[in-house]
C-alpha cells in the first residue's frame, strides 16, 4: 500500500522566524530597516537578525555604538518622519539607560500629539534566563513595557507565532516591543524546549495582536502563561495528564492588547487559575491575570483560589541551584497544579 | 554669510512676535492664579485658571529661535525641549493651535492632550517635550531618515546648557557626527538650570568646546544677538545640507523671566533680570533695520501693531474654543 | 469655667516634615547628605529639603547637574563606602534617564555580593498628577519600583507619617524609595488635600515599614489605597457615610514591603475591595492588592468581585476636562463603592 | 615616575598570574559544554558545565590592569566592568573566593549569587557589573566619599572604548570635573565592543580627546605596554591623591580571545589574534626584568611555577566548594 508523502513541513526556529518575517517585511516596504548594537555582521547576539546585513546592506542593517539613549531616541525621529525602524535592545535588562526615550516619547508622543503624529517601530529585545546569566542579563520585565500606556507588548511562545506577530508589528502603526526569550530562540549555543521550534509557511502572514490561544485543552486547571514558559507548561501538562489532572494552557501572545475573554472563557471552564509567569512576583504580569479574574467573580466560579508561581521577588542569582529555584521550572508547574487540585475556596 | 534684507526682516518680526507671545503668556497665565480666588492658604495655584500648568517662557532667547530658523525650510526638522515658544513661532507652528494647545483647548495642535511643554505640528516638522536633553537624539533620527530618504532636509536640536550633561547629549553628538548626520545641536545657554549656574553644574565654560570630541565643529556665539546667531548656524545648517555632518552651537542668551511662571527667584541676584532687559536684541536689530532703511518708524509701528493683533488673534482663538469631550482622555493612545 | 489649655498642637506639612526628618537625621548622623537637581538654593523643586542648605552647607546638600545616572551612581558608591546619601529625582516621571543605577545596581548588589556589600541610601521623589502638568510630569510609577527586587518602596499620604517613615529611611541599611505626592506637600503654590498637614511631634521617630494604617474602619467596603488618593478616600467616605455605606479605608504606607495581613483581615470583614491608585491600571500595584485577595480565597469571603479605581491606561492628559477624567476623583470612588454595594459574586 | 624594582616585579608577576587564571578559565569554562554531553542539535552549551554563563576574558589586557593597580593602596576603590579578572587580581581580589564565584558556589564572594561579571570584594573595595559604562559614575561616588571623609583615597573606573559612547560616561566625566573628585577613568580601548570595531562606533579616533571637553588632562597610551600605562596612571593617580582631581586614560590593548568564550568571531580579521599574541606585553616586560637583572631565568621559572600552583589552588578551591542551597536563593534581598 502506498500513500502520498506530504512534502515535509518546513520547521523553523524561532530566531530564524523572527528574522524571516524581517527579510520579508523589509523586501516588501522600503521604509523598513534595522538598528542595533551587533545586528549586522554578528547577525544579532541572539540572532533575530540573522543574513539581514547580507541581503540589505549596511544602510539597512546599522550597527549603533552602545548608545541606546541614541538609537532608540533616532529611531523615533526616523519613525516620525515616515521610516519603520526595527530597533534591538540586545538585553531588556538593559532598558534603564534608555527607557525615558521609550517610554516618555515613543510610547506617548502620539497620545500627546492628539494623535497628528505616528511613531511605527519596533523594538526588539532578548528575555529571560536560564543559562546562569545572573541578575543583569536574565529578566522579563515585560510587565513594566505593559504597564506604561502607548505600547503594544508581544511575547511569542514558538516560531510560527513569533513570525506571524513580528510580521503584524512591522505593519503596525504604533510602537511595539517585541520580546523574545533567548530559551526558545533555537539557538545553537544555548539549551532550549524544542516545542518552540515548529512548522513555519514560507509566505508572510500576520497573526492578529490581542488573541490568546489555547495552546492545549483541559477541563481541571487553567495555566495562563507566556514565552518559554508555555513550553514548560506544555510538558507539566503531559505529568499531569499522568496523574489524572487535565490541564488547559492559555498562552496570551501579546500583554497589549490582552485577550481578557480567552482568559476569562477558560477560568469559567475549569474553575482553577495557575498564572505562570518568569517575570517577578509582585507588581506585574501575574497580579493583573489574577486581578482580572477576581474582577469577574460574577461571571466566574473559583473552585479555589488564584495561585501564580513567579520569580520570588529575588534577583536573579547566577548559581545554577539558585537560578533554578528562582526562575519556575516545570517540576514548580507540577507541584502548584496539584496544590490547586487540592485548595478549597472559603 | 550676510543676512538679506528679507531675513533680517523676518528675524525682526519674528523677535517682537515671540516677545508679544511670551509676555501676554505671563499675564494670561496669572488669570485665576491668584488669591482670593484659589484654596485658602495659597499664595498661587499653579493648577488653576484658563491656561494651568507648568509655564516656561523664552523671552530674551529669541535670537537663538530667529538666528537659527531663518534658514530653515519647512521641511526641515525642529526638536525643542521644556522652553519651546520660541522655536515653534519661528518655525512657524500654527500659532492659533499652538496657543489652544495651551489652553487644553480641543482645536489645540494636540486636542488638548499636549499642552505647553509637548508641541507637536507635523505640517512644519516641529516637536518638543519635557525631558531635559531627550530631544537631541530624536534629531538625529530626524537626520538619518533625510539622509536615507535622499533629501537634503536637515534637523536642529535646540536645548539649554543644563541639558548638555545629560547622556542624551553625548549619545546624540556622537552618533550624529560617527554617521555625518545632517544636524545642527544648539545649546542654549541662559545662565541656569531652573536655580543652578552654569558653572555649578558643568565643568567647562563653554558647550562649544565639546564638539572636538566628536569631531564636529564647535561655535560658541558669546552674544545675544539675531544677526551672530544667524551666522553660526548659517555655516553649520550649510554644512548639514551638504551632507558635510552635524555642528555645535553655543549661545550665550539671556532669561528675563523665571525658570517657570511662578519661579521665586529667590537664586538670583536682585535686580539681574533687569539688568539684562538693558541689552534687549529686538530693540538692537530695530535699530539695525532701520539704520539700513528697510524700515521707518511708520512701518515699524504698524508692524507691531499687526504682530500684537496677530498674536492677540492667536489667543482669543485659544480661549474661546472649546474643551475636549472628557471622555476623550481615551482617544489616540494607539492610531488605529 | 476654665480648663488648661493643651499646648497647641503643631501642625506641619508634609513638606516640612520630610525636611525635619532629614534635618534631624543629618544632625544625628554626619554621614548622611543630601544631594540633587535644585535641592540646595532652591530648597527642592517640591520643598522636601527646604532650609537644609542653610543649616548645613554645600558640602551636605549638593545641587548636582542634570545627570541623573551621573548622581544616582555617584550616590550608590557612596553608599558603598559608608555614607547615607539622600539622592532626589525631582520628578519620578524622569526615572527612565537613569532606572539602570538604580534598579540594576542599586537595588542588586547587596544581594549579588552575597550580603557583602550595603547601600543604605534613599531615594526622594516627586509623584502625582492634578495640576495640569501633562504626560511628562504627572505620574506615580511607584509600580515600577515595588516590581524590582531590591527597593523598599514608601509612599506617604500625610505629614505625621511622612516624618516618621523617612526617619525609617535614612536609618535603613538598604536602598529605600520614598514617593511624595506633589498634591499633599502642602506647597504654598499648589492646591492640596488638607487632611495631609497634620500634628506632628518635634522631636525624632521612626515608623516601621511593612505595616498599613486602616486610617477609617468601616464595615461594608474595604477601600485599599495609598498616597494622595488615601485623602480622597477620606473624602468619598464621608459621601458615603451620609448615604448609609460605611467604608474602611486601607493605607498601604509602604508598598515593599507590603503589610498583606492588614489587607486581608480588612477584606475578610467586609467583604468588598476596592482598590483605589492614581498609578496606571494594568499590570501594577491595583493588579497586586486584587490578586493577594483572589490567592487567599480560602479565607476571605467576597460579597462582590473586586473592584479597581486607577489611570486607565492613559498618559496623563494636559487639558483640565481630560486629566480629571484620567485621574481618579472622589467621584469616581463614590460611584465605585456605590457600584461594588450592588454587584454579586457568581 | 620610574617603576621601582618591586614594581616591575610585582606587575611581571601579576600579568603572569592574571594571563594563567585566564587561560586556565578558557579550558575550564569549556567543560561539559561541548557535544556529546549536551542537549542534542547544540554545538555548545552556555549553561552548562562547572562555570556556565558568559565568560569574557582580558587576556592581552593585562598592562592596562596592572598598570593602573601598581599604584593604587588597599583602602583605593576600583569598579570594573564585565571583563573584569584582570583588575580583580590587580586590586588583590581573594582569588578564592573570586574563583569560587565563578563555579558559583557557597565560598564564593558573592556567595554564588553575582557570577562572573559581578565581583565585589570590599576588603579591597572592588567591584564591577554587567553594564555597560555604569561603573563610570558608581566610581565619582567612592571619590566622592573620600573627599568627604578627608580621606586621600583615589577611586578607578575601568571600562571599554565601547563604553565611552554610554551616556554614563558623560555624566560621570562631568560630575568628577566640577566637584574636583580624586577619580582615575580608564579606558581600555581593545578595538571591539563585541563585533562593532570603534571605527563604527566612536566619531574620533581618540577618547583622550574628550577631557578636554570635561576641562581634565587626557593621556593616550597608544602601546599595550605595562610601563607605559604605569607612568600614565601614576600622574593620574598622583594628581587625584593631590586632591586636583580627574584624569581621562585611554590604553589601546589587544584582546585575545573572543569577546566572550563561545564568540564565532566571524566579524573579525582570521588570524588576528594570533597576530597580536606576537606583541604580547608579557615577555616583553619578562625581558626587561631579566635585562635589569631583578629575576634571571630560573627565579622566572619558579616564579611561573608559583603562580601557577596558585591559580590552580584557586580554581581546586572553586571546584571542590559547596553550592549554596537552593532555597537561599530568598536570601540577601535585604540587608537586615
Ligand atoms: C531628565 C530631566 N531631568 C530634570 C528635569 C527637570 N528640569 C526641567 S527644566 C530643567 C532645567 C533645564 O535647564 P536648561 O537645560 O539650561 O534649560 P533652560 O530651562 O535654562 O531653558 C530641569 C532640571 C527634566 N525635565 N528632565
Ligand atoms: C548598557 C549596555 N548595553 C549593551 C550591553 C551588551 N554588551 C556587553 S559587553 C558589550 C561590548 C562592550 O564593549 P567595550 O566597552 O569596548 O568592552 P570590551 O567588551 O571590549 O571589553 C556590549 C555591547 C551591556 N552590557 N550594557
Ligand atoms: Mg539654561
Ligand atoms: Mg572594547
Amino acid at each position: 500500500m502506498t500513500t502520498a508523502t506530504p512534502a515535509k513541513a518546513r520547521t523553523l526556529t524561532m530566531a530564524q522566524a523572527i528574522s524571516e518575517a524581517t527579510a520579508q517585511e523589509m523586501e516588501r516596504d522600503p521604509r523598513v530597516f534595522v538598528m542595533g548594537e551587533d545586528v549586522g555582521k554578528y547577525g544579532g547576539i541572539f540572532s533575530a537578525t540573522t543574513g539581514l546585513l547580507d541581503k540589505f546592506g549596511p544602510d539597512r542593517v546599522m550597527d549603533t555604538p552602545i548608545s541606546e539613549t541614541g538609537f532608540m531616541g533616532a529611531a523615533l525621529g526616523a519613525a516620525a518622519e515616515g521610516l519603520r525602524p526595527i530597533s534591538e535592545l540586545m538585553f531588556v535588562d538593559f532598558f534603564g539607560v534608555c527607557f525615558d526615550q521609550i517610554y516618555n516619547h515613543i510610547a506617548k508622543n502620539h497620545y500627546m500629539s492628539g494623535g497628528a503624529c505616528k511613531y511605527p517601530l519596533v523594538i526588539t529585545t532578548g528575555i529571560g534566563g536560564g543559562y546562569n546569566d545572573a541578575a543583569q542579563h536574565s529578566q522579563c520585565l515585560y510587565s513594566i513595557f505593559a504597564h506604561v500606556p502607548g505600547l503594544k507588548v508581544v511575547v511569542p511562545s514558538n516560531a510560527y507565532d513569533a513570525k506571524g506577530l513580528m510580521t503584524t508589528a512591522i505593519r503596525d502603526d504604533n510602537p511595539v516591543v517585541f520580546l523574545y526569550h533567548k530559551g526558545i530562540m533555537g539557538l545553537s549555543w544555548m539549551s532550549y524546549f524544542e516545542g518552540s521550534t515548529n512548522e513555519v509557511p514560507e509566505e508572510p502572514y500576520a497573526l492578529p495582536f490581542g488573541e490568546a490561544r489555547v495552546v492545549r485543552e483541559g477541563s481541571d486547571v487553567t495555566i495562563v502563561t507566556l514565552s518559554q514558559m508555555v513550553q514548560k507548561s506544555l510538558v507539566a501538562a503531559e505529568e499531569l495528564a499522568a496523574e489524572g489532572i487535565s490541564a488547559e494552557i492559555v498562552d496570551l501572545r501579546t500583554l497589549v492588547p490582552l485577550d481578557r475573554a480567552t482568559v476569562l472563557k477558560s477560568v469559567a471552564k475549569t474553575g482553577r487559575l495557575l498564572v505562570a509567569d518568569e517575570d517577578y512576583l509582585s507588581y506585574g504580569l501575574s497580579g493583573e491575570i489574577a486581578a482580572l479574574v477576581a474582577e469577574h467573580l460574577d461571571t466566574v466560579r473559583l473552585k479555589a483560589p488564584v495561585r501564580r508561581l513567579a520569580v520570588p521577588d529575588v534577583p536573579i542569582p547566577f548559581s545554577r541551584p539558585l537560578e533554578q529555584f528562582a526562575i519556575p521550572q516545570v517540576d514548580n508547574l507540577v507541584a502548584s497544579v496539584r496544590g490547586l487540585m487540592n485548595a478549597k475556596v472559603y | 554669510m550676510d543676512a538679506t534684507a528679507g531675513q533680517l526682516l523676518w528675524m525682526y518680526e519674528k523677535m517682537i512676535e515671540i516677545r508679544e507671545y511670551e509676555e501676554t503668556m505671563a499675564r494670561v497665565y496669572l488669570e485665576g492664579k491668584l488669591p482670593p480666588k484659589i484654596q485658602k492658604g495659597l499664595a498661587f495655584d499653579i493648577g488653576a485658571g484658563p491656561v494651568p500648568g507648568e509655564m516656561h517662557l523664552a523671552a530674551g532667547q529669541e535670537p537663538v529661535a530667529v538666528g537659527v530658523c531663518a534658514h530653515l525650510r519647512q521641511d526641515d526638522t525642529v526638536v525643542g525641549a521644556h522652553r519651546p515658544h520660541h522655536f515653534a513661532i519661528a518655525k512657524g507652528v500654527d500659532l492659533d493651535a499652538m496657543t489652544a494647545e495651551m489652553f487644553g483647548k480641543d482645536t489645540g495642535l494636540g486636542r488638548g492632550k499636549g499642552g505647553h511643554m509637548h508641541l507637536f505640528d507635523p505640517a512644519v516638522k516641529f516637536s518638543c517635550g519635557g525631558i531635559v536633553g531627550a530631544g537631541a537624539p530624536q534629531a538625529c533620527g530626524a537626520a538619518l531618515a533625510a539622509k536615507k530618504l535622499g533629501r537634503d532636509s536637515v534637523a536642529v536640536a535646540f536645548f539649554g546648557e543644563g541639558a548638555a550633561n545629560q547622556g542624551a547629549f553625548h549619545e546624540a553628538l556622537n552618533l550624529a557626527a560617527l554617521w555625518k548626520l545632517p544636524v545642527v545641536f544648539v545649546v542654549e545657554d541662559n545662565k541656569y538650570g531652573i536655580s543652578v549656574e552654569k558653572s555649578a553644574s558643568t565643568a567647562i565654560a563653554s558647550n562649544a568646546d565639546r564638539a572636538a570630541g566628536y569631531g564636529m565643529p564647535g561655535v560658541l556665539v558669546e552674544r545675544n544677538d539675531a544677526l551672530a546667531v544667524f551666522k553660526a548656524a548659517g555655516m553649520a545648517v550649510a554644512r548639514a545640507r551638504r551632507g558635510e555632518g552635524p555642528t555645535l552651537i553655543e549661545v550665550k542668551t539671556d532669561r528675563y523671566f523665571g525658570h517657570f511662571q511662578g519661579d521665586p527667584e529667590t537664586y538670583r541676584p536682585k535686580g539681574e533680570a533687569k539688568e539684562l532687559r538693558q541689552h534687549d536684541p529686538i530693540p538692537a536689530l530695530g535699530t539695525l533695520v532701520r539704520d539700513l532703511g528697510l524700515l521707518d518708524a511708520s512701518s515699524d509701528a504698524s508692524l507691531r501693531e499687526r504682530l500684537a493683533a496677530r498674536v492677540q488673534a492667536a489667543y482669543d482663538f485659544g480661549r474661546n474654543s472649546p474643551y475636549p469631550r472628557p471622555e476623550d482622555a481615551l482617544l489616540h493612545v494607539f492610531a488605529e
